[in-house]
């Protein structure tokens, strides 16, 4: 069971549907999508959140091992591990699901108007509502609270889906593991009166601020004061709000990791809307240290966002014209701008349901009121078969949320590995009708969707347009094609009428193709079968002041979808057998939890390393991180890898050649002197990092300079009687020209080094020469107890870095002191630099043998940042830990169970399904231009033994680029081969040649 | 209802019309005060910058005769009211501060400070519920809907911890009073900003801007006057503003209080404001 | 460099955690005296985690400290600055450095020399001899005029009854910061 | 000419102007009942010999219409099709046949109202230009 319809709920839910398990996905919300489904776009990438989610949330509705419980919550959770009892308490949501079309005729009706929670409460909504246009499931819900129980919708829904009496249910349902996954929630800003939210109206939160970005927000996409209306000339944003304050009531005293970025982004989306506005971010550290973060930084400040290090004490309005005005110091001086808006980076906090719902679950909280987890297993909670993905275990963005999903299900897998495949649903379908050298017999079946269609189009008049035309044998009208009882009739018409092509003329295809494909697998008809036409979205319902002209393209469109469909083929999705073993490159604890993992889930592995012993860099790391000790912990897991049956290790091993494909792979490894052929279905790589060449501050010049890795070192001998003063320095050698990246593991070192200098010598001088603290999450306490301690941090800026002169008594240090105005000179007996974390040694070669690009700084580039971290584009590769990016152990660990439960989706299959709408070579036609090999998104095609191109019906993802570049037109897409496309157009106007005449 | 009354020293001189307006509006309004017999100077806005000690012992020996007399104590004026509290807060927190002050002063009064007084700023009194039922029955001349600025200043509501009994940031307790009385009250965001009150005699250059942007923000938001709970604040607004300009007068609440219950003694009050409101009220006909 | 800690020192005295300042510069942001002050709120903080007391006794900052608390309310390290001025300028006058701002000191004293004798402010009393240290008598002197023509300001003193609690309380004070100094 | 009802066909990716239009639909956005869409999996699918048949079958403008740049959920699929639009748009010239008759768009799954005024804008073209010469022939 999966708590939290959130990403990361559909995350783990999806994860586990994938390889065998059956899932109950409850969620308190009326639909899927959480967060996410509330962002305009995402950093730090700008790609519109609601395109990313849409298909997610569709998937898991449509994924028949996902059963799916809208306004439901876990109250009671009985049992243990591998055998629990949940207790679900599933409010009412007085309309009826399987009934209810979605069509909006009862929010149209109903008198109440209440504020719209979802878009901040900038705009209005009914009592009957659906919480966002492409809500999932898309049904109404009642909001009773407001509902004075008129019955207006309940005349008005000709569904008859409006039932007012519903009743809560209490189900109990028997699971084995239970994935909490309820996100966080936003500080609400309001707490903090300086600021003046709710009280000035052009100060709104970032979240509020999100949904006016939103084109389905109250304010359509665009930026308007919502004091007058105006577009805003100057903006402001405030960071920390809520964040970072170490006092009860003000808020939290960690840093909430994701409104920095999420400032930035909405920042540079009001200049790409209006690049004339002037927008200042108000922050203390900019902790941009994820994945390609630094550098969308640097864009913004390239396009003329300013960036002002100085939290904001208050915002005053002027009461006329409604501007703000915020006075900073910066330089000793204090200055007052005038702001025509303000938006608040409020921060998160746990979900007002944490503590009922940790309650319920059994779990311990965190000091935070987070789920608490271990350090060395972040997904795991203080019950065992209880496991926490997403915001829930601590503020993180979508990818980091996405890759915990993925590790819940991977634990969750470990554990239940016996039990796979014993619930999952196996459809059983009515053998194949063979049509292919049948005449086409179309069957076209008209929607009046109620009245959503038939109250504009003239459905009688398209029934009888469309069994007029070639090919059709009859058409039908249905009141409401999705309901059941129409989908048994539609199949009884298939049989009666020997009908072997069939059109829907409905609604959209993203949401009722998987429905009808289905009935026509039920009626025995390959699902290929089916064209949707869609003449509701697409027609009545944007043309209502046309209805003669929504007539006349309704029947055009159901001809072209009858053109089409006699067009189609079957298509098979052929069965490929899965090589049920893995391939992990890398033995640091990236590739060994990954290993672990996935011989726990009882398949087979190979760990190849190329060094002597397994463990990589965790074997230079001392100092405990969360009470873990990294080199204990790396040596436990090192005898569970050497202990496992299901593992093989080669070590002094290096991959040299890989062939075939997802499912079946054939890879040769260089052991020593001899090399070995091995089989297998999939490949996690997890390569690694390490630590970068410093040219800067007398490295190499002094010894008593020395990187963080030997500081580990120096302390790990537990002798410093001899250091009065040590001086750190951040950034030595990242985030800048040729590496403009954020190591993210130094801040939080070095503050934990500072930390156990103090604990030996009490009386050592600590600085820290620093650009941002990017102490971010719950490591911000650290540099709070640091601070405490007495450590002095020193911001320095790049273009006046620390000068640093060898002497006698010790290394003498100049450093600029903003927060003094002075000069400060130290003499260090000891500097340590914050070295970069760089890709592993010929990381770009092994990238290379399995076609995965590596980006600008040469870690390896992901099928998409956001929602596919751990994938890339070769199907049945997978990446994680520092390979991917610079990160922390336990972000290196919660990767490697993510990828290890991606993999686990490709090898609990006996086979794989290839084939449907994918590219086919016609042989024959190919000159072997390589024109497909180059344009693949996915690097699919490839020149093979009989010199034409060949594309894997495995891998190929039915983009269709390669058909559409082909010189040759060899390539054809399946389901939408040219001469399908062409004769849908062609029916649209060959009918109009027969009406005019 | 029956409460121990501390005025403090300025309500003994420059503020004698706050100290005036409160006794009567309490009085016609079934709020008994009894005068802390030989109360001291609080130490206000010196004694914390010379000793941090004095700064609670001082105010400590109040709370004792108060904590005697039995009765929860009633302060109008927010330096007073803040010391106060701050005093009470270092003795029941046991601070090092506190508890010598607490210890010095048994042996000096004899009695020390057991904790159990509460002390309330004159607004929490006026805004309770049976203040407000009250109200209404007793209100002669409502106050016309004229335009206030309600101005709380620094020691009332900071640090929150200790003092406030209102919103810290957005207060609203004048407001709502001022509104029970018929006003309006303005929309401005300087009703928490500092009026430099403490060195209004030593630098009054610095207190003279810090004075001029209040009054500006007042004007700014719409307001005919100012309204204040504070003794300090009322007289640096009043007093700082410049000849030339047009003057805002600067009430006390509890005149406000009076002149909605149709008290005829207020006329003598405000005879002793710099910046005379009378012409005001005349012309809303409330006097 | 100094040997001991000013900010030990005074989180020991004012319960205020200097150190864990991370000069956010909110306090100075929002101080009302930051036109006036030569060093910013924060800035005052830094120097005590810098150890650096000559910069700090030096400053008009700790006298010009309107004791507003804007500073304390909205730190996120909980830091009252206000009480660091107090505690600087009680060591300021401990240490006879000449205050920067010499007239706010001198207007404290005679406030509280006024109540050390009388148990409650005599303000002609004090302002009188307040102008008469600073040397400031025509200062505000129109404002004086006008106020004891509204018979803003009494002309008589008056006493409390138990004016020796007071004297007493102020004996201790005495003592109390001379045992400060002991303890240094 | 103020009754000429034009044929447009839309080439509409699946994952942004397809959801752009059912989000248009979802939230009622009225638009221009001259367009037809043609679903495909990726704007990067177009080929010039689909787009200048329709053109050959009698449409009186055509529109692709893809991802946002940058956003293209098969990574450059966009990219591709834009410069197939842009070839094609050179051959519809050397044809006669204006350039304007055929143009790319590039926009968000969620942008229900873009989706919208795309197709408002673009009727309003081809309703100047007049039907295509190669109508009705
Ligand atoms: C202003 C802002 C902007 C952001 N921008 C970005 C960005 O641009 N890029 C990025 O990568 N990240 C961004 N993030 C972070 C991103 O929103 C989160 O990482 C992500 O949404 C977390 O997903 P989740 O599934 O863990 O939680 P959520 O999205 O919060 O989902 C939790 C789900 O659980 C349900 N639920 C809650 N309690 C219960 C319960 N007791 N029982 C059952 N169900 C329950 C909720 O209804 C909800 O559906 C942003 C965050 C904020 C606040
Ligand atoms: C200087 C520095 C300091 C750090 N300090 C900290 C810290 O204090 N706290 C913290 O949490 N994190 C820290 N990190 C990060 C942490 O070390 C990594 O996140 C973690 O080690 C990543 O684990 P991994 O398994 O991905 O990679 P690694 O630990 O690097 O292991 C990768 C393994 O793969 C092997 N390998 C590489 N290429 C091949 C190949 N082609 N074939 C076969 N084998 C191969 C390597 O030999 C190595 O054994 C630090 C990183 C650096 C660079
Ligand atoms: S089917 Fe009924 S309940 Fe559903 S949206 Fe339509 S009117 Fe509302
Ligand atoms: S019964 Fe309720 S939900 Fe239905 S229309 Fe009336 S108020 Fe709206
Ligand atoms: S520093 Fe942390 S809490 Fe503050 S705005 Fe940035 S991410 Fe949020
Ligand atoms: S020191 Fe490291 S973690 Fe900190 S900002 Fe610099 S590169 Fe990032
Ligand atoms: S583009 Fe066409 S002709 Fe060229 S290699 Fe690929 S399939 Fe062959
Ligand atoms: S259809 Fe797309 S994924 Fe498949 S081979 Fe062609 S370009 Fe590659
Ligand atoms: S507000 Fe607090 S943390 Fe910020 S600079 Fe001032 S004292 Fe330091
Ligand atoms: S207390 Fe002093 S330092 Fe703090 S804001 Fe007020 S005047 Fe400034």
């Amino acid at each position: 069971m999966v708590v939290g319809g959130g990403i990361a709920g559909m995350q783990a839910a999806s994860d586990l549907a994938e390889s065998g398990f059956f899932v109950y996905l409850i969620t308190s919300d009326d639909s899927l999508g959480g967060r996410m489904a509330r962002l305009d776009k995402t950093f730090p990438t700008n790609e519109c959140s609601m395109c990313l989610l849409g298909p997610r949330m569709t998937g898991s509705l449509n994924e028949s091992n996902i059963n799916l419980l809208t306004r439901a919550k876990l109250t009671q959770l009985e049992g243990e591990a591998g055998n629990f009892t949940a207790v679900v308490e599933r409010q009412p949501r007085y309309v009826d699901e399987a009934r209810c079309t979605g069509c909006g005729l009862c929010a149209d009706t109903c008198p109440i108007e209440v504020k719209d929670e979802f878009n901040g409460e900038l705009s209005k909504r009914k009592a009957v509502y659906k919480q966002f246009p492409q809500a999932v499931p898309n049904k109404y819900a009642i909001d009773i609270e407001n509902c004075i129980r008129c019955m207006k919708c309940t005349r008005v829904c000709s569904a008859g889906a409006i039932d007012h009496q519903q009743q809560s249910e209490i189900l109990n349902i028997n699971i084995g593991a239970v994935i909490l996954a309820p996100g966080f929630e936003s500080f609400n800003a309001q707490q903090l009166g300086e600021y003046g939210l709710g009280y000035y109206s052009n100060v709104v939160s970032n979240i509020q601020f999100e949904r006016m970005l939103s084109s389905t927000g109250p304010t359509g996409g665009h930026i308007y004061r919502p004091s007058d209306g105006a577009v805003p000339k100057q903006v402001a944003f405030i960071q920390c709000v809520g964040s970072r304050d170490c006092r009860k009531g003000y808020g939290n005293e960690y840093c909430s990791a994701v409104c920095c970025m999420a400032s930035v982004k909405e920042a540079i989306i009001i200049k790409e809307h209006k690049p004339e506005t002037e927008i200042v971010i108000f922050y203390l550290d900019m902790r941009a240290f994820g994945k390609n973060f630094d550098r969308y930084v640097n864009r913004a400040v390239g396009q003329g966002i300013k960036l002002q290090r100085s939290l904001i004490s208050s915002v005053k309005e002027d009461p006329i014209t409604g501007n703000l005005s915020l006075s900073y110091c910066d330089k000793g001086q204090v200055l007052t701008e005038e702001f025509d808006m303000v938006v608040l980076g409020a921060g998160v906090q746990p979900p007002k349901s944490a503590g009922e719902l940790a309650k319920a679950a059994g779990i311990e909280l965190n000091q935070f009121g987070f789920a608490k987890t271990s350090y060395s297993n972040p997904v795991e909670t203080t019950r065992a078969g209880v496991f926490a993905a997403g915001g829930f275990i601590g503020p993180r963005d979508i990818p980091e949320t996405v890759v915990s999903g993925s590790a819940a299900a991977a634990a969750a897998a470990e554990l239940l590995s016996a039990a796979r495949g014993v619930s999952s649903r196996e459809i059983k379908y009515p053998e194949e009708k063979i049509l292919s050298s049948e005449q086409a017999r179309v069957g076209v079946f008209v929607c009046c969707c109620g009245s959503n269609i038939a109250g504009v189009v003239d459905v009688s008049e398209v029934v009888k347009y469309a069994s007029g035309l070639p090919g059709v044998a009859g058409a039908w009208k249905f009141t409401y094609s999705c309901s059941q009882e129409s989908l048994q009739k539609l199949k009884e018409i298939i049989h009666e009428f020997h009908l072997n092509r069939i059109v829907v003329a409905a609604c959209s295809i993203r949401t009722h193709l998987p429905l009808f494909r289905n009935a026509l697998r039920e009626a025995g008809l390959n699902q290929y079968y089916l064209e949707m036409a869609n003449i509701r979205d697409q027609c009545s319902w944007v043309h209502r002041d046309y209805p003669e002209e929504a007539t006349a393209k309704a029947k055009d469109l159901v001809a072209m979808a009858v053109g089409k469909v006699r067009h189609h083929r079957p298509l098979y999705l052929k069965p490929v057998q899965v090589v049920q073993k893995a391939l992990v490159v890398g033995g640091g604890i990236a590739g060994i939890t990954a290993a672990l993992s996935l011989a726990e889930q009882d398949y087979q592995v190979y760990l190849i390393e190329r060094q002597e012993s397994l463990g990589g860099m965790l074997n230079q790391l001392y100092l405990p991180q969360d009470g873990i000790k990294p080199r204990e912990l790396i040596e436990k897991k090192i005898h569970a890898v050497k202990s496992h049956p299901n593992i093989r290790v080669y070590k002094n091993a290096e991959l040299i050649n890989v062939s075939g494909r997802i499912g079946d792979f054939q890879s040769k490894i260089k052991v020593e002197k001899t090399t070995i052929e091995l089989k297998h279905g999939v490949v996690v790589i997890a390569a690694g990092c390490r630590e970068g060449n410093i040219k800067e501050y007398m490295y190499g010049e002094d010894k008593r300079v020395i990187t963080r890795l030997e500081m580990e070192e120096f302390l790990s001998s537990g002798n410093n009687s001899l250091v009065k003063t040590v001086v750190f320095i951040q950034c030595a050698g990242s985030r800048q020209e040729g590496r403009e990246y954020c190591s993210r593991t130094c801040c939080g070192q070095t503050v934990r080094q500072a930390l156990a200098l103090k604990e030996l010598n009490e009386d050592v001088n600590i600085y820290v020469l620093y650009r941002d603290m990017r102490t971010y999450g719950f490591m911000e306490s650290e540099y709070r107890r640091a601070r405490e301690k007495g450590v002095i941090f020193v911001n320095y800026q790049p273009d006046s870095p620390p000068d640093l002169q060898g002497g006698y008594n010790g290394i003498n240090i100049k450093v600029k002191d903003p927060s003094s105005r002075s000069n400060l000179e130290l003499t260090a007996d000891l500097v340590v630099l914050a070295s970069p974390a760089v890709p592993a040694e010929g990381l770009d070669k092994l990238a290379g043998l399995l076609k995965i690009p590596v980006n600008e700084d040469g870690f390896l580039v992901e099928t998409h940042a956001k929602l596919a971290p751990l994938d890339v584009p070769t199907p049945g590769v997978f990446i994680c830990g520092s390979a991917h990016s610079p990160q922390n152990i336990n972000e290196v660990i919660a990767q490697a169970k993510g990828a290890a439960a991606r993999a686990a989706g490709v090898l609990s299959k006996s086979h794989l399904l290839a084939g449907g709408p994918v590219a086919k070579v016609n042989q024959e036609k190919c000159a072997a231009c390589v024109t497909c090999v180059r344009l693949c998104p996915y690097g699919v095609p490839y020149i093979g033994s009989k010199n034409v191109a060949e594309i894997s019906p495995v891998q190929c993802q039915g983009c269709g680029t390669c058909a559409g570049a082909c010189p040759n037109k060899a390539i054809t897409l399946e389901h939408y081969r040219s001469e399908q496309l062409i004769e849908k157009v062609r029916a649209m106007f060959n009918m109009e040649v027969a009406r005019s005449e | 209802m029956k409460y121990s009354y501390y005025p403090g020293c300025s309500l003994c001189s420059t503020a004698s019309e706050y100290n005036l307006s409160t006794e009567a509006i309490c009085s016609k309004l079934d709020i008994q005060l009894i005068e802390i017999p030989d109360w001291n100077c609080c130490g206000a806005t010196s004694a914390h910058s010379a000793s941090a000690y004095l700064a609670v012992a001082l105010p400590l020996r109040n709370l004792i005769l108060a904590e005697a007399m039995g009765l929860d104590m009633v302060v109008p004026c927010a330096a007073c009211y803040h010391w106060q509290r701050v005093a009470h807060n270092e003795v029941i927190n046991k601070t090092p501060v506190g508890q010598r002050a607490n210890e010095d002063l048994a042996k000096i009064m004899g009695r020390g400070y057991h904790g159990t007084l509460k002390t309330k700023h004159i607004m929490e009194v006026l805004l309770q519920d049976q203040v407000l039922e009250l109200l209404p029955r007793k209100l002669i001349k409502p106050l016309n809907k004229i335009k206030l600025a309600a101005y709380y200043g620094c020691l009332m509501l900071r640090p929150a911890d200790v003092v406030a009994f209102d919103n810290a940031e957005q207060p609203n307790s004048i407001d709502r009073l001022a509104q029970a009385l018929g006003a309006e009250t303005v929309r401005w965001s300087a009703k928490v900003d500092c009026c430099g009150g403490s060195f209004t005699l030593a630098e009054s250059g610095v207190v003279q801007k810090l004075t001029a942007d209040i009054v500006s923000a007042a004007k700014r938001g719409g307001a005919e006057a100012i309204v204040t709970a504070c003794p300090l604040c009322q007289a640096n607004l009043d007093s700082r503003q410049k000849e030339n300009e047009n003057q805002m007068p600067v009430f006390y609440i509890t005149e406000l209080v009076g002149v909605a219950l149709g008290m005829p003694e207020a006329r003598k009050w405000f005879k002793k404001h710099i910046v005379n409101p009378v012409p005001m009220l005349e012309k809303y006909n409330l006097l | 460099m100094e040997q001991v800690s000013l900010a030990e020192d005074l989180a020991k005295e004012t319960g205020q955690k200097t150190n864990t300042c991370f000069s956010c510069m909110k306090c100075s942001g929002g101080c009302p005296i930051s036109f006036a002050s030569d060093l910013k709120t924060h800035e005052v903080i830094r120097l005590v985690n810098l150890n650096q007391l000559d910069r700090l006794l030096n400053c008009k900052t700790i006298w010009l400290c309107a004791f507003c608390k804007t500073c304390k309310q909205r730190c996120p390290n909980d830091i009252d600055a206000s009480l660091v001025m107090d505690w600087l300028k009680s060591k300021a006058l401990e240490l006879g450095v000449t205050p920067a701002m010499p007239n706010i000191p001198i207007m404290y004293q005679t406030f509280l020399r006024s109540v050390e004798k009388l148990g409650r402010v005599y303000e002609a009393g004090w302002i009188g001899t307040y102008k008469i240290k600073t040397k400031t008598y025509t200062k505000d002197f129109k404002l004086g005029l006008k106020m004891l023509g509204k018979r803003k300001i009494k002309l008589v003193p008056g006493r409390i009854k138990n004016y020796q609690h007071i004297r007493k309380i102020f004996a201790s004070a005495r003592l109390g910061m001379k045992c400060r100094k002991e303890i240094k | 000419m103020s009754d000429f009802k034009p044929k447009i066909v839309a080439f509409c990716c699946y994952y942004c102007a397809y959801a752009a239009a059912d989000v248009a639909g979802s939230l009622r956005v009225q638009y221009a009942p001259e367009v037809r869409l043609v679903e495909i999996p990726c704007s990067g699918r177009i080929d010039p010999v689909v787009i200048l048949k329709t053109f050959e079958e009698g449409a009186d403008g055509v529109y692709v219409a893809g991802c946002l740049e940058g956003d293209c959920h098969f990574l450059k699929g966009n990219i591709r099709a834009r410069q197939r639009v842009n070839y094609v748009q050179k051959i519809l010239g050397e044809l006669g046949i204006d350039p304007e008759r055929l143009a790319m768009y590039n926009l968000s799954g969620a942008q229900g109202g873009r989706f919208a005024q795309i197709a408002n804008e673009f009727t309003e073209k081809i309703k100047k230009l007049g039907p295509s010469p190669l109508r009705g022939r």
